[in-house]
């Protein structure tokens, strides 16, 4: 039996393209921009494979370290100052612009391939005739800084004027003063006369809290949770701790001294009841005050 | 039937001494026309004597011709008078030369000769309006134009006058300008008779056409060289020409209303000379008219239709400036009968003008006085008795009457009678409309003289008719002493001295023929039953018109002559033209327009594509892409 | 090829307008008038040298590449363009001596319409006598700049949008004319060594295809400039809304362009095309004739009224030219030479007249005779010479025209007589609402007894000379006809056609 | 192994970076899907460069990737000045620019 002859390319080819074809799908298909990206990385890692198998090594090694590695990760920065969070709805708002933009791809594709079917005639490979004796690199060294010295040049200046230009685009003329120490505690002062804002720093996470964790808002002396103690992310992300099951013990200890009838009754309040995300909380009875109870609960609902 | 009478045809003789100055005769008048135009207000005072005297000038230069023709032979009677090339290109070789014989002679001197008595009448009667000067120029004017006319060696340079004539009768009909009804006649009068140049054009053209020259003595040497059917249309065309100028029957309408025009104008133009002017073209074609037995038939049917008509007008009209142009109209329906007769009749046609030109102009100066008498009042219903108020007027008046119902020997008798017993000769038909038109002519000329000079008074309450001053009367008189004379004086010596000039055989007419042949005394018991019956019926005479029967009802309308041309000509073109105005704004403009605001309708769809939308951008650009690869690759594959 | 005397001829009004657009505001008017008499001395020493034989041709080889020359030669016809161009000029712009805002600001005023008008003075007389097809296109086409400026920049309210029409029309012509010309070139480039002179390409052996294709161009250009019916609907609008000096020169110079282009290209360069397209062209002139004297009775605005007199005289014009007789084109080339005079005297009467009672509508006017009878027999003189009345000049072309197309074709000739009675009618017809009849109130107020303003001492001789014209080409049209005769029989035989043998030999 | 299935792959990937360009609304993935058919162009240059066996194929990959590079500085740039003031990164909000 002919076992086929199968060589490397072939196999790195085979195996590869549809994963590079998956992803890209999958870079312009994602929600999220951070899962387009990973995409177009293993796009660009699959075709850097591919650059290997037809003897471009130092492609490959260019591909991997400057393309990918650099270029993309800026697009990692610039998604992390856009906002990484932004999930783009599919929603289509041209009218008949998805159905156009298939047709045209389609036809752009049916074209290419087919231009390029009959610029080939069967894929005849000719071997490399090398200028230079060495490998891959020394020849496009050879070409770069040979014949094509006077492009290499431009690039140069192409790249300097770019980065430029970057920095010309981002930045940002400073307008008032630089912001002293001094001039803070002024201006904070300042805003307390005008306004009444609270001069000092706003409560941390967990203080008078029955808990000092990053996701618990910090009790205001009125048994309120202070909303600007935890992070805006963890706030859009929906991770925080709900106050008021913390309050409900201040809150009852409060209404007893007043003499007033306590709201809700005595076992949930003292957390042997259902925690107030809704499920019973199974734990064992015991004494108020006892911190792990409250562990407990946390970390279950970390879990989830 | 054509008719065996040869016509004659003399070839022009050089012109020397004083016929060299012919064209003097033409250029009094119009220098002095022009003079009195250009120079304005300055010459008010003397201008209308300076007028006077160009036609009495011109008469004298005419007279004198006159009697050296008379003392040439025949054969040396016409004379031709080069004055200057006109047009000189390619076959053409157009001179301005005017044409001395005895047919133009006889019109030079009725034209210079009445139109003196008329401007000398007219110092009296435009005595106090103010445009008198511009009057006299017009007046000037028109007796050059009719000059050249006359004198005309071709038919173009007698175009030329023809057109001058219609210009000049258009500026003194319209004279009173300021009278909306004046200035709509004047206009009407000018265009029928350019509807009538048409014929005058066309004929030309064919001529020009068949010969490359227009001359009369050419076409009538290269008559017999027409093929029938064209000598047919030139006859034709030359009697749509006559109809026009004369006012015979297809394009009678603008003389009834050309009374309009001051009353000398109506007797110079619209009854001695203008009207006239299609006559002397019908004779003067005569060679044409001979190839042709059917257009002469046709001008024997308008001139009798012409003479019914114009008579049958005369009847019931109250105007008596209107009845007069009727009997014009009639009178000219006789001449171009006997014009159409062929040559036998040329002679009588002539006769009849020269007669006709005395007493008409005579009765239309006459009743010229009588509206100055009667403060311009035309209406005949409120004259009557005027006999004892104006002795001149009423005796001057009453000869004209008499030569016209042909009374006799008187000039009407003579020249009226021949035309009738040509007639007979032509035709028994035509002879017999003749006698009856002799016959209403009698009755409606009694009754304008019944009814102005008799019967009772009926002036308006403040009018006291006078006598016109003798600058006035003098010409009265004179034509007056004219329509007597002139009958019994040309009778027999006309046909000798016109049959060289335009054929018909010799034949010396005496002057009792008329007791002599039956016809004569037809005619004269006619004219006797018109004129008993007229004065029987008008022995009285109703303040107001009585409601009549449907014929004077018809003829009050003239004939329904303006009613027949507004419905089948005036009226269809106007509606035509107005459909024509709103296509051309609405159509053809529109077409354009519409292109225009089309590509900026197509701007506006266009302008969409800018969506502002980088990503139907980037679209199109893919959709162009793959179309031009398409087109690419289908132009490889093609 | 002696000095340059026609090139002389057309600069010095194109000089003269930059003189006086530097002169001082207050004598612009008299130095442009004073130039454009000075180039009407020009052209009759011109017009005498050439009568008397000297060979004025020029030629300079311009552009090698295409074999344009900067050719230029005054024969019979050209001459007469000429002639009539610069007569027309000095008197136009005499009649228009207070037209534009006189203090204006903007530059309107009446030193800029002087200028405007000797730039388009010496732009058709470089038309006039060009004899090579690119210098005569772009003549042609340069004719419709200042033409624009004048329509568009002085006038009545719609001036605007009729000075955008004519210039569109104008350029539509144009560009069809320019394809015309590349087919030319393309055909002499075929046959050799490119060449734009006429008098090479005269006998230019070419396919009948595309030698007809060629003639349906320049023929097309020229009905379009020479207004024939289906493209005449600008003219109206530029004479409404254009002032009536600028009319003048737009119907009697401008127009003649097209006319003249008819004779000198359609003819010369396409003989077989010509005769061939004779029948249909001589139907589309006879239509033009007909609706531009039934549009012009029923038209109620009086500029808009003699706007298409002049169409139906065109249409006698075309008819004249495509009837292939010596007798009807040499009347036709004197037709164009009088029309330019007898409708620029309408004008300007008609000038006149709305200036002093401001309105164009023939309804505002009655009984004006009687309180300007001058204008009105300035008016009615211009209006007789229009409906062409013997002893005018107008006749004696005319009636050529007619004789010369009835002895070619019987219909043709037959049925343009019909326009003798339709001029009298529409010249007639306004001269009555007008003129006559009792004097309107409001007509009283504008020549009112206190004001009298008959025509002024300017304005009768504005009109005098050319009335003077007139009258004398009609009695002694003799010289002229000298002048053009020979450049017509020229034309004919470069056509190779000829008079119809006359059916009976006469002796004349 | 026959180089047509490279150009095959690349055509697609370049097909599938159209489609992200016009279909997508956040800059950043128009941004990336350009990317995406850069690199498409790359893979059919070294092919190229394989099958006619001259380097200059591989120089030219190369010096496209600097070009891109240089892009997708000055783009990235661009893309955050207009977030900043805009405060939407979406390509459909900056559509002033129209009829």
């Amino acid at each position: 039996m002919i076992v086929p002859l199968v060589t490397g390319t072939a196999v790195a080819f085979w195996l590869l393209a549809p994963i590079i074809v998956l992803a890209a799908i999958g870079m312009v298909m994602a929600r999220k921009p951070v899962h387009s990206a990973l995409g177009l990385a293993t796009v660009m890692v699959g075709l850097a494979v591919q650059y290997a198998a037809q003897q471009a090594p130092f492609l490959f090694a260019v591909q991997i370290i400057v393309y990918t590695g650099a270029a993309l990760m800026l697009f990692l920065f610039v998604l992390m100052l856009v906002g990484v969070d932004s999930t783009d709805s599919l929603v289509e708002t041209l009218r008949g612009q998805r159905l156009a933009a298939g047709l045209a791809a389609f036809g752009l594709g049916a074209l290419l391939v087919g231009v390029m079917g009959n610029a080939i005639v069967e894929g005849q490979v000719v071997g490399y005739t090398p200028e230079v004796e060495g490998n891959n690199v020394q020849q496009i060294a050879y070409a770069v800084f040979g014949r094509w010295i006077f492009i290499f040049e431009t690039t140069a200046a192409l790249l300097i004027t770019a980065a430029l230009a970057a920095m010309v685009l981002a930045h940002r003329e400073r307008i008032g003063g630089r912001l002293t120490q001094r001039r803070r505690a002024l201006l904070r002062m300042r805003k307390y006369a005008e306004d009444g804002t609270h001069p000092g720093s706003g409560a941390t996470p967990g203080v008078y809290a029955r808990h000092n964790a990053v996701d618990t808002p910090a009790l205001l002396p009125d048994g309120s949770a202070a909303e600007s103690s935890v992070s805006t992310s963890l706030a859009a992300r929906g991770d925080v701790v709900d106050a008021h099951r913390l309050a409900a013990a201040t809150k009852w200890a409060l209404d007893e001294i007043d003499g007033e009838e306590p709201v809700g009754d005595e076992r949930q309040v003292l957390g042997t009841g259902p925690t107030a995300r809704g499920e019973v909380d199974t734990a064992p009875r015991a004494e108020v005050g006892a911190g792990d109870e409250r562990s407990e609960a946390t970390a279950e609902e970390d879990a989830k | 039937m054509v008719n065996p009478l040869q016509t004659a045809i003399l070839e022009p003789v050089a012109a020397s001494g004083l016929f060299q100055m012919a064209w003097l005769m033409i250029a009094i008048p119009l220098v002095s026309a022009a003079f009195l135009l250009l120079v304005g207000k300055a010459s008010n005072a003397w201008g209308h004597l300076l007028a006077t005297l160009a036609p009495i000038a011109s008469f004298g230069i005419g007279l004198a011709l006159f009697f050296q023709l008379l003392g040439a032979s025949v054969a040396e009677r016409t004379v031709e008078v080069p004055v200057y090339e006109w047009i000189g290109v390619g076959p053409w070789d157009v001179q301005i030369a005017l044409l001395v014989d005895q047919l133009s002679i006889l019109f030079v001197l009725l034209i210079t000769g009445v139109g003196s008595l008329i401007h000398i009448y007219s110092i009296g009667y435009m005595e106090h309006d103010e445009r008198r000067r511009r009057f006299f120029a017009y007046l000037n004017l028109f007796i050059a134009a009719m000059l050249v006319l006359v004198l005309a060696n071709s038919y173009l340079v007698l175009f030329i006058g023809w057109e001058g004539v219609g210009l000049a009768s258009y500026l003194l009909i319209g004279f009173w300008q300021h009278r909306p009804a004046a200035a709509a006649a004047a206009k009407k009068a000018f265009v029928m008779n350019r509807v009538g140049d048409i014929g005058m054009a066309l004929a030309m053209i064919t001529m020009f056409a068949h010969f490359g020259s227009v001359e009369f003595a050419e076409v009538g040497k290269n008559a017999a060289q027409f093929s029938p059917l064209t000598a047919t249309l030139v006859g034709l065309f030359l009697l749509l020409a006559a109809c026009g100028k004369s006012a015979q029957v297809p394009l009678q309408a603008w003389l009834l209303d050309a009374m309009e025009g001051p009353t000398p104008v109506s007797a110079l133009i619209h009854a001695a000379t203008m009207v006239t002017a299609g006559v002397y073209l019908i004779v003067r074609s005569g060679p044409i008219f001979d190839q042709t037995p059917v257009a002469s038939t046709a001008v024997v049917v308008v001139g009798t239709v012409t003479l019914l008509v114009g008579a049958w007008i005369g009847t019931s009209k109250d105007d008596i400036k209107k009845v007069l142009a009727g009997s014009t109209m009639s009178q000219i329906g006789y001449m171009i009968l006997a014009a159409g007769i062929g040559p036998a009749g040329y002679v009588f046609a002539i006769f009849h003008l020269l007669t006709h030109g005395f007493f008409k102009a005579n009765m239309f100066l006459g009743a010229g006085s009588i509206m100055h008498g009667m403060d311009d009042d035309v209406n005949m219903r409120n004259f009557g008795a005027l006999g004892r108020a104006m002795r001149w007027t009423f005796l001057t008046f009453a000869m004209g009457y008499l030569a016209i119902i042909g009374f006799p020997f008187f000039a009407g008798f003579y020249s009226k009678d021949h035309i009738i017993v040509a007639a007979f000769e032509h035709n028994m038909i035509v002879g017999i409309c003749a006698l009856i038109g002799a016959g209403i002519t009698a009755y409606y000329m009694t009754r304008l003289m019944v009814m102005t000079f008799f019967g009772r008074k009926r002036w308006e309450h403040g009018v006291h008719p006078h006598e016109s001053p003798g600058v006035m009367v003098f010409p009265l008189v004179v034509l007056a002493i004219l329509s007597v004379v002139a009958g019994v004086a040309m009778n027999s010596w006309i046909n000798g001295w016109l049959v060289p000039a335009v054929g018909g055989e010799e034949h010396t007419y005496g002057l009792l023929d008329g007791f002599t042949e039956p016809i004569g005394w037809l005619t004269m018991g006619v004219v006797a039953i018109g004129v008993v019956i007229a004065v029987s019926v008008f022995k009285s005479v109703p303040k107001e018109a009585p409601r009549g029967n449907f014929l004077e009802r018809a003829a009050r309308r003239d004939v329904y002559g303006d009613d027949i041309n507004n419905a089948v000509v005036v009226n269809p073109l106007m509606a035509f033209i107005g459909l024509l105005t709103g296509f051309d704004r609405g159509k053809v403009d529109g077409a354009v327009e519409g292109i225009g605001a089309s590509t900026s309708g197509l701007g506006q769809v266009l302008r969409r594509l800018q969506s502002g939308y980088v990503r139907s951008y980037g679209l199109t650009m893919v959709a162009g892409a793959v179309l031009v690869g398409a087109v690419l690759i289908l132009g490889q594959l093609a | 090829m002696s000095f340059p005397l026609l090139t002389l001829l057309g600069a010095v009004p194109l000089v003269g307008a930059l003189v006086v657009m530097f002169t001082p505001r207050a004598t612009g008017r008299v130095t442009g008038l004073f130039i454009s008499l000075l180039t009407t001395a020009l052209a009759l020493v011109v017009v005498g040298l050439a009568a008397g034989g000297r060979d004025l041709s020029e030629q300079f080889t311009w552009i090698p590449a295409f074999g344009a020359h900067w050719a230029m030669n005054a024969d019979g016809i050209s001459l007469t363009m000429v002639l009539l161009t610069v007569l027309l000029t000095p008197f136009v712009l005499i009649a228009s001596w207070n037209v534009g805002h006189a203090d204006a600001e903007d530059g309107w005023g009446p030193r800029a319409f002087s200028a405007l008008v000797l730039v388009m003075e010496s732009f058709a007389l470089f038309c006039f006598m060009a004899t090579d097809v690119l210098v005569f296109y772009i003549f042609f086409e340069a004719t419709l700049i200042p033409m624009y400026f004048l329509i568009g920049g002085f006038g009545e309210a719609g001036r605007r949008r009729a000075a955008i029409k004519f210039l569109l029309f104008g350029l539509g012509g144009g560009l069809i004319l320019l394809a015309g010309v590349v087919g030319v070139y393309a055909i002499s480039a075929g046959n050799g060594q490119p060449t734009m002179l006429l008098a090479d390409l005269a006998g230019m052996p070419m396919g009948t295809g595309t030698e007809r294709v060629l003639f349906v161009l320049f023929f097309i250009a020229f009905a379009l400039k020479a207004p024939m019916v289906p493209f005449h609907t600008w003219l109206p609008d530029a004479a409404e809304s254009g002032t009536p000096g600028t009319s003048a020169l737009l119907v009697g110079v401008l127009d003649k362009i097209g006319t003249f282009g008819m004779i000198r290209f359609c003819l010369e360069l396409f003989p077989g095309a010509s005769q061939w397209a004779a029948p249909v062209v001589l139907i589309l002139a006879l239509i033009s004739m007909i609706y531009g004297a039934l549009a012009a009775i029923g038209e109620t605005d009086i500029l808009r009224l003699i706007a298409f007199t002049s169409v139906s005289h065109f249409g006698f014009i075309v008819i004249g030219i495509f009837s292939f007789t010596t007798i009807s084109m040499t009347g036709a080339t004197f037709y164009m030479f009088n029309h330019a005079f007898s409708t620029g005297v309408l004008f300007l009467a008609a000038h006149f007249l709305i200036q002093r009672r401001g309105s164009q509508k023939i309804a505002d006017y009655g009984g004006v005779q009687k309180l300007a009878p001058v204008l009105a027999g300035v008016f009615l003189l211009g209006g007789l010479s229009s409906l062409a009345l013997p002893g005018m000049s107008s006749f004696v072309s005319e009636f050529m025209v007619i004789a010369g197309s009835f002895s070619q074709n019987i219909w043709i000739g037959g049925i343009s007589t019909l326009g003798m009675v339709l001029a009298a009618t529409y010249i007639l017809l306004m001269y009555q609402r007008t003129m006559t009849g009792p004097v309107t109130e409001d007509v009283e107020e504008a020549f009112g007894e206190e004001r009298s303003n008959d025509l002024t001492g300017r304005e009768r001789w504005a009109v005098a000379p050319l009335l003077l014209i007139i009258f004398v080409f009609g009695f002694f049209p003799k010289p002229m006809l000298d002048l053009i005769e020979p450049a017509v029989t020229t034309t004919m035989s470069q056509v190779g056609v000829s008079d119809p043998s006359l059916t009976m030999e006469g002796s004349n | 192994m026959n180089p047509e299935n490279y150009l095959v792959l690349a055509a697609i990937l370049f097909a599938i970076g159209t489609v992200g360009f016009m279909v997508r609304r956040n800059a950043l993935i128009a941004f990336m899907s350009v990317e995406l058919m850069l690199n498409a162009t790359n893979l059919a240059l070294v092919t190229f460069s394989r099958i006619n066996g001259n380097i200059d194929g591989q120089i030219a990959s190369f010096f496209v990737m600097i070009v891109a590079a240089a892009e997708i500085v000055v783009g990235l740039a661009i893309i955050v000045s207009i977030f900043r003031t805009r405060r939407s990164a979406s390509v459909d909000d900056a559509n002033l620019l129209k009829f």
